[in-house]
């Protein structure tokens, strides 16, 4: 990590912190494999805006989509970039623009999602070769407290799993993108859960602990990423800067794995609690400004007063960059919801969004699916209370809502 | 174990012994009780002292090796010398002699006129005064033998190259004198005589290779002594190539065994 | 693709080898004579050079280390290396990312506290690419620092890794890396076994992760003895005459 | 061009080896120094040549690749360079720093080779308007000492003498044209490269211009005539560069010396094709 | 950092059906000889005639000084900053930067790329600085901007009589006035142009066959040195390429006569 003033740490602090680690003991009082508080925070209004934080660390993770022209060698992917943009407010020290920091980040996302096929890129294509959705996550680092790169992995997976691109017909060659406001816009997908863990070590490798804080990195040698799902396999799995022995890595490959179905857990319970807020709205905009009481309680306002800011700006942008019929304004909070409807493709199955069982289900729209397809419409029993608010809630984010999203706030 | 006789080549993390009796030199490290390593090289052992040369490295100074080396930057009052070593070299203000008397004082002018003695990019020849604790070197020429080295060709080679001897400064038989640096920096240029070499000059001034600024004007290397300069420099390279050690007995048999081929060969 | 590809029934891989059979690996040594160090190394289709420059003075202040040497690495690849024309040799993310991993697997292996304030530059580029680049970077860098002269604690060597039909397969080939199964890149400290570089791509299961990782440090125990010997084969012809 | 300092010294020490005739390494001014090519290195290009002059090192690709001709020449294929100068070749290319000496070399490169009509470029068209054959030639500037741009010019002459480019059937007429690619590897074209010029760079040093400079020369050197000459002895392209002024007798004097060395350089290039064809690194 | 992510296209490009116009201009020229039968130019000059020059120097306010030049229709605008400070390292020599812009409709098709407006900076400052006396203003820096307006040929020879009158009148001192002549030849050199217009000029976008390359030299007229040779083309001997250079210091002296008139004038 590029952290140019690293070394601003006294002597006394870091023997202190060593010390303190060879006794096995942290000074947050945590035990050397213990993770910290994980907190997710999915927008109640927007699709694909997720905030995380680990402990004080925080990451906020927006989704945008567009149609592009494929990659000539590639030309039934769709594309998928992350960009990580670190405020200058998360730590004194990080650097304007691409730093070492950011690009590990970025590619080590890239591994997880598009190397490991965590999110089904052939999906995406509308017509091959001719028009394909390119997604884009922008990850915004709040606050840097430490471990920020399992951070960024759940951000990101948050972001997508919460993501909702507007639907697509296909006629031979001609695309038609509806309006959220005429078809339920659709989830994206994804294949199976990456979680990152990553491990400290100290001294050459002689003590290793989990979760590091932005005190114990300044005392790193090393670090080992591990990226798995719960399925037990190792999407991604990065060293830097420390020697182990074999028998090493093998024993924090499993104590990732335990790692990993505990923040799975966590990842479920929060975004669980999106979908109840999605449940409320019936009840109309008091009980899902409380929700937004309880969930926003660890954040601090100054910090998602500028989150929303940023968010705006990007916002603006993405909606230049998508056609004028895919934008819609979304539906005040007040208003009843439209009868709730889905598009699925013929080969879904009932969904159960709760369940990691899921994630194996994969929806392939290909193009021959989707030219096939007449959109089928179901009544929807109340445990998939979202897509009741993909009616509302536009994909992508305007400047408007945000703003009432930020008045609600006050 | 380094034995005698037979040469012991060492990889880095070879074992070399688990004899902790012996003292870790350069190019060694110590891990679990064993002496291992840490270059590839031959081990060479002093007493008690266990080192690895490696075959080539940068240049390592000691107190007292004769080094070329090239002017890289004028500082207040000292000048940095590039000299193939890990870190620059520093020459200071207080360790050259100074025009007008070897023993004269060092004035405030002279710190203003610092630039005018050594600029960028001259060549100087030194010895090596001192090691600083960050391994950078401080050179002197409080000598006549030292200074800035004027008409002449410099040719680098690895500084594991050459041999370190009791003399560096060479006049070889073939007409032209030769400095082999510690470092691997190596300064041809013709002989210069011996009355030339007692002129008091304006500037400080080496003897041997030098001569003074006034000097380069009337004394121009004649077509011979390029030619022998040449020469050599092609000699030494090709020494160089086969990884002889230099110094002056195989320079001069280079020279000789060369004197059948054309210059240009 | 289906496997027997990558598999014939006899158990040999599309080029002829054995599952645990390492690629031709040659080495010129001092292949360029400006740089302190460097090293070409071929592994079968896959061309390497390497050069290292330095320990010399750093070129900012703000690299000086006062305990340890500053070390910095550079990834690039031709643009003629690949099948397809690149655009850029350097500066691409995957790129980049390849420098700062093996910037940082090195300062595992060099002793850098021999060399404080100095900065140790490497350079390393693929002049032909057929899998297992990083590998075989790797290998290249450590024959170019060990011409440097640099300490080092131990060779750094490197092998890449898939896994077809349950078999690992050692020190793949472009089409191998291509294919269906995961990538595991691992670089080791032969002597004492210790990983200093460890990348895994694609999924691997944890349950083949212990196997995999053993038939990766059994290669590069292999590409320890070839480098070894042609090191001491080089110690040998150019010692001091 | 990389710069070196030199001393007052070593300056005029050199000015008076070429006054003398006789530079530091013992050759007169206007000797070449001996360099070796090497062609067919690297096998997953269409071509590649691999040269080396004492210290300076220059690996050459070449791509063939499909693509758009120029509007401006819709018949014609297209030549693009590339020069990389890798860190490789020295720290003070690292990053992104090589890059500005880098494009002028290529922009040289590719003067010469658009204004001296050296190659047959409508050879390379497939069909016109649409789809034409464009040549990569990239180099990549391994070491570096001196003439870096007149071995660039051998390299690259040799890599393109030695390139084969896939034969191409063109079916269909009209619009619904399609280009099929012969299977067999071995039915292939050459490109013609008897005509392409090389570069020879003359230093003035003093007085006098001189041959091949090597990095020492070129670093106190006023100004060079770098001359594109091809194997007939013509000019094909003339630049001064650097910041010196010379009399016109030395300049007519530079170009007659340029040419000369110029047909003795591509008699070389010629001679190495022909007699080692393919050898591998 | 919102700032860092705007990297986007936020163009949208062009139907996939469309025809770049260059392709059409093409197609519609006509006579491209250069000659006409009673052995004058197009624009009825002879071989070795010159365009009329037209100078005028000091419309800049701001800066040191400034000078416009018509050569025909060829446009050319400098203008001198400095000597000034430098942020550049430590040199007793003072620095001579020069900086070539193209306007973007300068151009009879397309602009000059980046580096082209690059390489023809670094040919027009090679050649203008061995005629300064950078001596005389060591630690600073001389920036000689050169916007060209219009190009209609011979654009290096307009940039270097432009250059050189605004360093005349800036006050900084100068060895000589550099002076250029571009010329164009045919097969052999057995026709040669002076002071070509682009449609005489080579290039290979030129389907004229009249010329085979052209060839601009820079001049000091009172050193009777050259500081700049710049060759396009094929010149089938070095005789040929001697024979070019006359004509381009014939050509050469005869601007340099119009501008030392010109400054004469102005004193």
């Amino acid at each position: 990590m590029n952290r140019s003033r690293a070394s601003a740490i006294s002597n006394c602090e870091k023997e202190f912190t060593l010390e303190a680690i060879q006794e096995r003991k942290r000074l947050d009082g945590r035990s050397v494999y213990d993770y910290r508080q994980v907190f997710i925070k999915p927008s109640p209004v927007t699709h694909g805006n997720v905030l995380v934080t680990i402990g004080e660390t925080r990451v906020q993770a927006c989704v945008g989509c567009e149609v592009v022209v494929p990659r000539p060698q590639r030309p039934t992917d769709g594309l998928l970039y992350f960009n990580v943009l670190p405020s200058p407010m998360a730590a004194p020290n990080y650097d304007i623009g691409k730093s070492s920091l950011t690009m590990r980040v970025e590619r080590l996302l890239d591994r997880c999602f598009k190397e490991s096929r965590s999110l089904d890129t052939e999906s995406l294509c509308i017509i091959a070769g001719q028009k394909v959705w390119s997604i884009r996550v922008d990850i915004h680092i709040l606050n840097d407290s430490g471990n920020i790169t399992d951070c960024c992995v759940m951000a990101s997976f948050c972001a997508l799993k919460h993501c909702r691109r507007p639907y697509v017909t296909v006629s031979g060659e001609h695309a038609t993108i509806h309006p959220v406001s005429e078809r339920e816009p659709v989830p994206l997908n994804i294949h199976h859960t990456p979680i990152c863990i990553t491990f400290g070590f100290l001294s050459e490798g002689n003590y290793l602990l989990v979760d590091p804080s932005i005190e114990e990195e300044k005392v790193l040698t090393g670090h080992l990423y591990i990226v798995m799902n719960i399925h037990r396999e190792i999407c991604t799995m990065q060293l830097e800067g420390v020697a182990l022995q074999h028998e090493e890595v093998v024993k924090c490959t499993k104590i990732a794995m335990t790692k990993v179905n505990e923040l799975n857990k966590s990842i479920n319970k929060y975004m669980g609690i999106r979908t109840n807020a999605k449940n409320m709205d019936e009840d109309g905009q008091s009980i899902l400004t409380n929700v937004l009481k309880e969930t926003t309680l660890q954040i601090d306002n100054i910090q998602t007063a500028a989150n929303v800011q940023e968010d705006r700006k990007n916002g603006k942008d993405i909606i230049q960059e998508v056609q004028e019929d895919v934008y819609e304004i979304m539906y005040p909070m007040e208003e009843e919801p439209p009868v709730t409807e889905e598009e699925e493709p013929p080969k879904t199955k009932p969904r159960d969004k709760d369940t990691d069982e899921e994630e194996e289900v994969t929806v392939t729209l290909t193009k021959d699916d989707i030219t096939g397809l007449t959109s089928i419409e179901t009544g929807l029993t109340s445990n998939t209370g979202e897509q009741t608010s993909v009616n509302r809630n536009s994909n992508k984010e305007t400047s408007g809502t945000r703003g009432r999203k930020r008045r609600k706030r006050k | 174990m380094a034995l005698k006789g037979e040469p012991h080549y060492v990889a880095p993390g070879d074992v070399i012994t688990a004899n902790l009796g012996f003292m870790r030199g350069h190019g060694t490290y110590e891990s679990d009780g064993k002496l291992l390593a840490s270059v590839a090289g031959v081990v060479e052992r002093v007493n008690r002292l266990l080192c690895v040369h490696p075959l080539k490295s940068k240049y390592n100074g000691e107190i007292g090796d004769v080094v070329v080396g090239r002017i890289i930057e004028v500082q207040q009052k000292r000048w940095k010398v590039e000299t193939s070593s890990r870190l620059d070299s520093v020459l200071n203000l207080s360790s050259i002699n100074l025009p007008g008397g070897v023993l004269r004082r060092r004035s405030a002018e002279d710190e203003v006129m610092i630039r005018d003695y050594l600029k960028e990019g001259d060549l100087i020849s030194a010895e090596v005064q001192q090691v600083n604790s960050d391994g950078s070197l401080s050179l002197h020429t409080r000598s006549l033998k030292y200074g800035k080295l004027t008409e002449g060709t410099l040719v680098t080679v690895s500084p594991s190259l050459v041999k370190r001897c009791k003399n560096h400064f060479h006049n070889l038989l073939c007409g032209a004198s030769l400095i082999l640096g510690n470092n691997g920096y190596i300064w041809i240029s013709p002989i210069i005589l011996d009355d030339h070499q007692q002129e008091q000059m304006r500037f400080q001034l080496p003897s041997t290779p030098g001569s003074s600024s006034v000097k380069t004007v009337t004394h121009v290397a004649t077509i011979e002594e390029r030619e022998t300069i040449a020469r050599l420099r092609n000699c030494i390279l090709a020494l160089a190539q086969s990884r002889i050690l230099l110094y002056d007995t195989t320079v001069q048999y280079a020279y000789d065994a060369s004197l059948k081929y054309e210059v240009k060969e | 693709m289906a496997d027997f590809e990558y598999l014939s029934p006899e158990g040999l891989r599309s080029d002829g080898r054995r599952p645990q059979e390492l690629r031709v690996l040659s080495c010129n040594i001092s292949h360029c004579l400006q740089a302190d160090g460097s090293a070409y190394l071929q592994q079968g289709n896959t061309r390497v050079i390497a050069t290292v420059y330095g320990p010399h003075d750093v070129s900012r202040r703000s690299e000086a280390q006062h305990d340890k040497a500053f070390i910095n690495c550079q990834f690039s690849m031709a643009t003629f290396s690949t099948s397809e024309r690149k655009k850029r040799p350097t500066g691409d993310k995957s790129c980049l990312e390849t420098s700062l991993a093996l910037k940082k697997t090195f300062e595992a292996a060099i002793l850098t506290d021999t060399y404080p304030h100095s900065k140790i530059d490497i350079f390393v580029q693929i002049l032909q690419s057929d899998g297992s680049d990083k590998a075989v970077s790797i290998n290249a860098i450590t024959m170019a620092l060990i011409d440097a002269g640099i300490p080092m604690k131990d060779y750094v060597c490197a092998t890449s890794v898939t896994l077809i039909n349950d078999t690992p397969i050692v020190d793949l080939n472009y089409f191998e890396e291509r294919g269906p199964g995961p990538e595991l890149i691992v670089g080791t400290l032969p002597k004492s076994g210790k990983i200093v570089f460890l990348q895994v791509n694609s999924r691997l299961h944890i349950d083949n992760m212990e196997k995999v990782l053993k038939e990766g440090m059994n290669g590069n125990q292999r590409v320890h003895t070839i480098l070894d010997t042609l090191i001491k084969k080089h110690l040998e012809k150019s010692i001091l005459t | 061009m990389a710069d070196r300092i030199l001393s007052d010294f070593e300056i005029s020490y050199i000015k008076q080896g070429v006054l003398a005739d006789m530079r530091s390494d013992g050759r007169s001014c206007r000797d070449y120094r001996s360099f070796e090519l090497r062609s067919g290195i690297v096998s997953n290009t269409s071509g590649s040549a691999e040269i080396k002059l004492e210290r300076t090192n220059i690996l050459v690709g070449v791509k063939a690749e499909i693509g758009q001709p120029n509007p401006l020449n819709p018949n014609k294929g297209r030549i693009e360079f590339f020069v990389d100068c890798s860190a490789l070749a020295s720290p003070k290319f690292e990053g992104r720093r090589g890059e500005d000496l880098g494009r002028n070399l290529a922009h040289r490169l590719s003067d010469l080779y658009e204004n001296s009509n050296c190659i047959d470029l409508e050879s390379l068209s497939i069909i016109p308007g649409q789809d034409c054959w464009i040549i990569y030639v990239d180099a990549l500037v391994l070491e570096y000492s001196g003439g870096v741009l007149d071995c660039l010019s051998i390299a690259v002459k040799g890599a393109l003498a030695n390139t084969k480019i896939p034969k191409l059937t063109v079916i269909g007429e009209g619009e619904e044209q399609e280009i099929e690619i012969s299977d067999n590897p071995f039915d292939s074209t050459s490109i013609d490269t008897n005509n392409v010029p090389v570069f020879v760079s003359l230093s003035l040093i003093g007085n006098q211009f001189i041959v091949d400079a090597s990095h020492e020369e070129e670093a106190c050197s006023l100004c060079q005539l770098s001359v594109g000459v091809n194997h007939k002895g013509s000019i094909c392209s003339i630049l001064k560069e650097g910041a010196g002024s010379f009399k016109h007798r030395q300049y007519n004097e530079a170009i007659s010396l340029a040419s000369e060395i110029g047909v003795s350089v591509i008699e070389k290039i010629t001679l190495t094709n022909n007699t080692a064809p393919e050898k591998m690194l | 950092m919102a700032g860092a992510g705007s990297g986007r296209r936020n163009r949208y490009l062009a139907p996939e059906a469309t025809r770049n116009p260059l392709l059409c201009l093409k197609e519609k020229k006509e006579d491209n000889s250069i000659l006409r039968s009673n052995q004058l130019r197009q624009d009825g000059r002879s071989c070795t005639d010159i365009r009329p020059v037209s100078i005028q120097s000091g419309i800049v306010s701001h800066v040191t000084s400034s000078a416009y030049i018509e050569l025909g229709d060829t446009k050319v605008l400098c203008s001198i900053l400095g000597p000034r400070h430098t942020q550049k390292d430590f040199n007793l020599e003072g620095q001579v930067l020069c900086q070539v812009k193209f306007a973007p409709f300068s151009c009879h098709f397309q602009k000059p790329s980046q580096q082209e407006e690059k390489f023809m900076s670094s040919i027009i400052s090679e050649a203008i600085v061995g005629a300064i006396r950078t001596e005389t203003f060591p630690k600073l820096e001389t920036l000689v901007n050169i916007v060209v307006l219009e190009n209609d040929g011979s654009m290096l020879t307009a940039a270097i009589l432009c250059a050189s009158i605004a360093l005349a009148t800036s006050g900084i001192e100068m060895k000589d006035l550099p002076t250029a002549c571009t010329v164009s030849y045919s097969d052999k050199a057995s026709n040669i142009y002076y002071d070509p217009t682009i449609a005489e000029e080579y290039s290979t976008a030129n389907e004229n066959k009249d010329v085979i390359g052209y060839k601009s030299v820079v001049y000091l007229p009172l050193l009777r040195e050259i500081s700049g040779v710049y060759q396009v083309g094929v010149a089938e001997s070095h005789s040929v390429s001697s024979q070019l250079l006359e004509a381009c210091i014939e050509g050469g002296l005869r601007y340099h006569e119009r501008v030392r008139q010109y400054l004469k004038d102005l004193a």
